[in-house]
């Protein structure tokens, strides 16, 4: 099959939607000549033009309210936030508007938008550039949000969130941009709440969200050659959240790591954790569940310290083990 | 100051009956509220708009149905205005599941989108961007309805007033932003939050026209508004209307109304915007001070029987309470 | 000892410092005469004067990073937000710039402010002014964020969140200001950091939070009378967290209810859950953690909907039984 | 349009050879930095401020030391002119511990609190309101200084520009605007983002004055913003001053500059602000071109010590990244 770079497949969702769909169009700074900040939608605005690839002002509050605005009254905007740090202007009318007005409104209306914006470290944009803050949204009644690892699951995915009639945050990590998988040439959909198993394994499970589903799957290819098998899951959408897929996995392994890049205090490791430990896999577990997460500072811009304020390859193996040494 | 009855193009003088008794069901509405409110019958929290009756009704004259409006925290005489049942309103406030939100958004978010009311906004400056957006739909999808974003003094400082109104510039979009200036944020004098006399003016910062009428002259609000929905549906962009009024009552229930004096009061009321009408009305002869009290009459009894209606409408039971969240 | 409300007492702990040092303010939207939405500023600026207690426009986002300008050069301003949801404005200015600037600056610079805000569901205030967002702000590096539930703790730790060299967010409870307790008339600190248990018990122990500390309590003591004997810790700070006094207790009773209003899904209880899970208290577990938290829905306007949303003291009753049923 | 020599009060005919140092300075160290960026010696992102160098220079000429700035992502020059050493600059950016912010900060982060440098910003729009803010200690504190606060025509849309603007002019906060329009933001050129001419008519929205001045004209910068300046130390409130100017190279070094045509630069590169300024002064007998090609080489070395400075500083400790967090 044909490979495409996860970058490319966002922007091949979104160009086969737009051909399907009239509604569908894209509005964000610099998306048009310039191709958005990483580039995902270059050349677009040749084949749809400056009306349906909107160049908009820096106006994070204006867009995303236009956004809401425009899905409210029939059209389905895919807004780009160029760093997901900057969440920050746009929370309003995604948390107190689009969120909302479905419910608030008695089940009238509806808002068909994607808020797609690249998440995380690693390229030293350093503090206000590198964070990791979909737990805010997910902890949002009334949005969705998704954390594609791969090309694959980007193009997939994103058909989906532009098909959902409600908002949703569609989060790409920069690090994932560049990563290539097999992806299909025509338009297909992947569903919101459906976890992918990325590894089969049988003695833990992680569960890994964005880039760490790729440090994941290295960690396990470290492991295996020590015959240690792990699982690694992806749950895709932390909104829905497939908790079956994972409670499955658990009792089939008795252990479960959680890693994101996000902070791992109050991030949505906890959330996994705790249902898990809810849930009848509890009785299954032969040792505590394990969170990995961003360290509690900001992103530092010196690399070294910007690698060390994430979980790394190293430190997945080294919690995988110590939750095997508990036996 | 007021043009009495030269009456924009839009609006014919057969209809200046329904447009006055709008302004009585408004009136008696939020009175009939106020009273429920001081009594505890209604919970949670209200912002009536007693005295500012002329601006709603007179903005919303010109409008066709198509047309649509955002509203604010204030929004019962804009939804009265834009043909809002008071059943509906009534039992909303009441919390009851034939109310225009079914019990769930209550005073603060009252909307009816088919009828083109995109909604009430808890959020002060909540509407200038979903308008904006709305405004897009209309432009992109070549529908020709204009959109009215009603808001307040305060509301002139937030930021989303200043993005939104950037955008709607730079994109000529169709919208007209009507400033209710009644003088007052929650408490804060728009003299002492404002370093200029005219929020119209800021239309300078956009390069949109900025006009000034008399809020409490409902033919003044009509043809002001009037011109700027001609530009606006001429694809001319959007404009600011600044209909200067006075709110007779505190900002909610429980407002002592220490920041201002009780002479400001008495003097505005000698303006009442309902009072102003009739006299217009009597004196060139649309009506006879008979028929404009039947009108009223007619009114009272009209928000009598929703507060029945209401009374009598079912309690939503709690499986309520999870549904209407996603579409 | 002299009894005041949680609101009184928020009042006095400003008003102390404010006599104490010249370089504590309070800004905010209509806390001057108004004495602000829930009354908490009352009388302030008849001792302070408009200087310091300075009515702001309605300008979320100003304010909030005039507070952060002012804090670097050497004021120590405390913020009023008039409703907590409106956190979503003033977002950028807390959780980019306030949290980030002495770390993103190698330690130079520091960041003295507190911003107040009241949070919560039971007034009938619906969707847009009814959350509990605590568990953003906890999410954030370099935010400290305290959350008092009696008027004692509300007094001290205010105090101590003044005093801090960082910044602050303190959370008032709407439905805790008419609560009252014994308060000391003279100043005093209360170590952010340092959980406290309002009841002592050797069965379960519930770690609450807020407004739901009081609903536990009153659960321990309808559990006391079936011989349940609750511990119930109230950990008045999130950041920092005073785990140590959790595991202790959990090490204790070998069980443990998490209960906070803020919606289960991604909320704070799963943090505390996991940190409890992580430790050396897991081996003294007796039965899986329960949480209890919100319903993943806005906040409805309807009473009885609106309590349906949040854990009431019925649900902490039964979840405790839960716990020990499986004994 | 030049002013020439017609200095402004604040500035000495004798200081003006350290002004033009200032601008070679600032295009040297740029220059470094573009250069080690393209070879990847640098990590990160940057703003280069080539072309720009006459407004920063002259706005912060007429400034006493005890002044304060506000600065930007597109920030060296405001840090050079500001009187920071190019040493401590390099070394930031190379993330060593002998940089501005021990490495952690990084281009967008660069700050000098005890110079009155209080920070780039990666967020734009973030400095607007901190600048009040610190005017606002100023004039609370009576400290008599005034703060500069660097923006973009781009940041000009952003709704933090709308309400840092109207607080400061309703409180009349000693701070001066100054706006570096270089024609486009990212991408976005001013023309299509704005629907003025002129950023500082803006100033129309706040009852303050707004002047526009050659940019690249480092006498014409000095003049306007020295008038500013002069008001604001006398109580009478903020300015927006409007530099008109250009920047010579990409947004960033990834940007083929599509959305310009080359015509446009090579047509702003005859107004050099370096050259312009030589020109004046040789003219006016300041200095002879020789001194000038003096004061161009040691800027030259300067600059590239600054570079063996930098290599030869230490990296911080993965201690480091726990350090300075909270103060
Ligand atoms: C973002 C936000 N900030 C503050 C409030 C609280 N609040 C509700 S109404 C109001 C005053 C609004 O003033 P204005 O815009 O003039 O409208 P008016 O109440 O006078 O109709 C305030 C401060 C809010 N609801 N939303
Ligand atoms: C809030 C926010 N939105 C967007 C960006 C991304 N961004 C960085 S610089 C820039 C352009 C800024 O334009 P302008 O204010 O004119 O400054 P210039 O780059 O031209 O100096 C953009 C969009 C950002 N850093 N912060
Ligand atoms: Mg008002
Ligand atoms: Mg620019």
């Amino acid at each position: 099959m044909r490979e495409l770079t996860y970058l490319e497949a966002v922007r091949e969702a979104m160009s086969q939607e737009m051909r399907e769909n009239e509604d569908v169009f894209i509005l964000g700074e610099d998306i048009g000549v310039y191709g958005g900040a990483f580039g995902v939608t270059r050349g677009m605005i040749e084949e749809f033009g400056p009306e349906r690839i909107r160049n908009t002002p820096i106006s994070e509050a204006a867009i995303s309210g236009t956004a809401v605005g425009a899905a409210l009254t029939g059209m389905r905007p895919i807004l780009e936030l160029q760093f997901s740090d900057f969440m920050t202007i746009a929370m309003d009318n995604m948390v107190n508007q689009a969120a909302k007005i479905r419910y608030m409104y008695g089940g009238k209306g509806k808002v068909p938008m994607v808020l797609r914006t690249p998440a995380g470290s690693g390229t030293g944009a350093a503090a206000q550039h590198s964070q990791s803050l979909e737990a805010w949204m997910a902890h949002i009644p009334g949005l969705k949000v998704v954390q594609p690892s791969t090309a694959y699951d980007a193009k997939g995915l994103l058909k989906a969130a532009i098909d959902d009639d409600n908002p949703v945050i569609f989060y790409e990590h920069k690090l994932c941009y560049r990563t290539k998988s097999d992806v299909p040439e025509e338009a297909y959909s992947i569903p919101l709440g459906k976890a992918d198993i990325k590894k089969e394994g049988t003695d833990v499970t992680i569960v890994a969200t964005a880039i760490m589903v790729h440090k994941s799957l290295e960690a396990a290819e470290e492991l295996e050659k020590e015959g240690i098998h792990v699982e690694v899951i992806d749950p895709r959408t932390l909104v829905p959240l497939d908790i079956e897929t994972i409670v499955q996995s658990v009792k089939k392994t008795g252990r479960l790591v959680v890693v994101h890049e996000a902070v791992k205090r109050g991030g949505f490791g906890g959330e996994i954790a705790s249902l898990i430990a809810e849930s009848e896999a509890f009785d299954y577990l032969d040792a505590p569940i394990k969170r990995l997460g961003g360290k509690a500072v900001p992103i530092p811009y010196n690399p070294e310290l910007e690698k060390a304020a994430v979980p790394g390859v190293s430190d997945i193996v080294t919690a995988v083990k110590e939750t095997l040494n508990r036996l | 100051m007021t043009q009495k009855l030269k009456l924009p193009p839009q609006v014919k003088e057969t209809e200046l009956r329904e447009l006055y008794k709008q302004m009585w069901l408004i009136r008696f509405f939020e009175e009939k509220v106020d009273e429920f409110f001081a009594k505890g019958m209604i919970h949670g929290t209200t912002h009536l708009s007693v005295g500012q009756e002329a601006s709603a009704v007179g903005a919303i004259a010109v409008l066709e149905d198509k047309d649509k409006i955002t509203s604010t925290h204030r929004g019962h005489g804009h939804c009265i205005a834009k043909g809002a049942t008071v059943n509906g309103m009534m039992a909303e406030l009441f919390g009851r599941t034939t109310g225009y939100c079914k019990g769930k958004g209550g005073s603060m978010h009252i909307a009816d989108v088919d009828k083109g009311n995109l909604g009430a906004n808890g959020i002060v400056g909540g509407g200038f961007a979903i308008a904006a957006g709305a405004a897009l739909t209309s432009q992109m999808k070549k529908e020709g309805y204009v959109v009215l974003c009603f808001f307040g003094d305060g509301a002139s400082n937030e930021g989303s007033f200043h993005e939104a109104l950037n955008l709607a510039s730079i994109w000529k979009l169709p919208v007209i932003f009507i400033c209710e200036n009644n003088q007052y944020g929650m408490s804060g004098p728009v003299k002492e939050m404002i370093n200029i006399e005219d929020i119209a003016d800021r239309a300078a910062s956009y390069g949109i026209p900025g006009k000034v009428v008399d809020g409490n002259d409902v033919f003044d609000t009509m043809n002001g508004v009037s011109e700027a929905v001609e530009r606006a549906r001429n694809g001319e962009g959007p404009s600011i209307i600044e209909a200067k009024t006075y709110r007779s009552k505190g900002h909610s229930k429980s407002d002592a109304k220490k920041y201002r004096t009780r002479e400001e009061e008495k003097e505005w009321l000698l303006r009442d915007p309902i009072k102003l009408m009739a006299e217009v009305m009597i004196e060139e002869g649309i009506f006879t001070q008979q028929e404009a009290d039947q009108i009223k009459a007619d009114a009272k009894k009209e928000v009598e029987e929703s507060v029945e209606f209401a009374k009598n409408s079912p309690e939503p039971t709690l499986d309520a309470l999870m549904e209407d969240i996603y579409a």
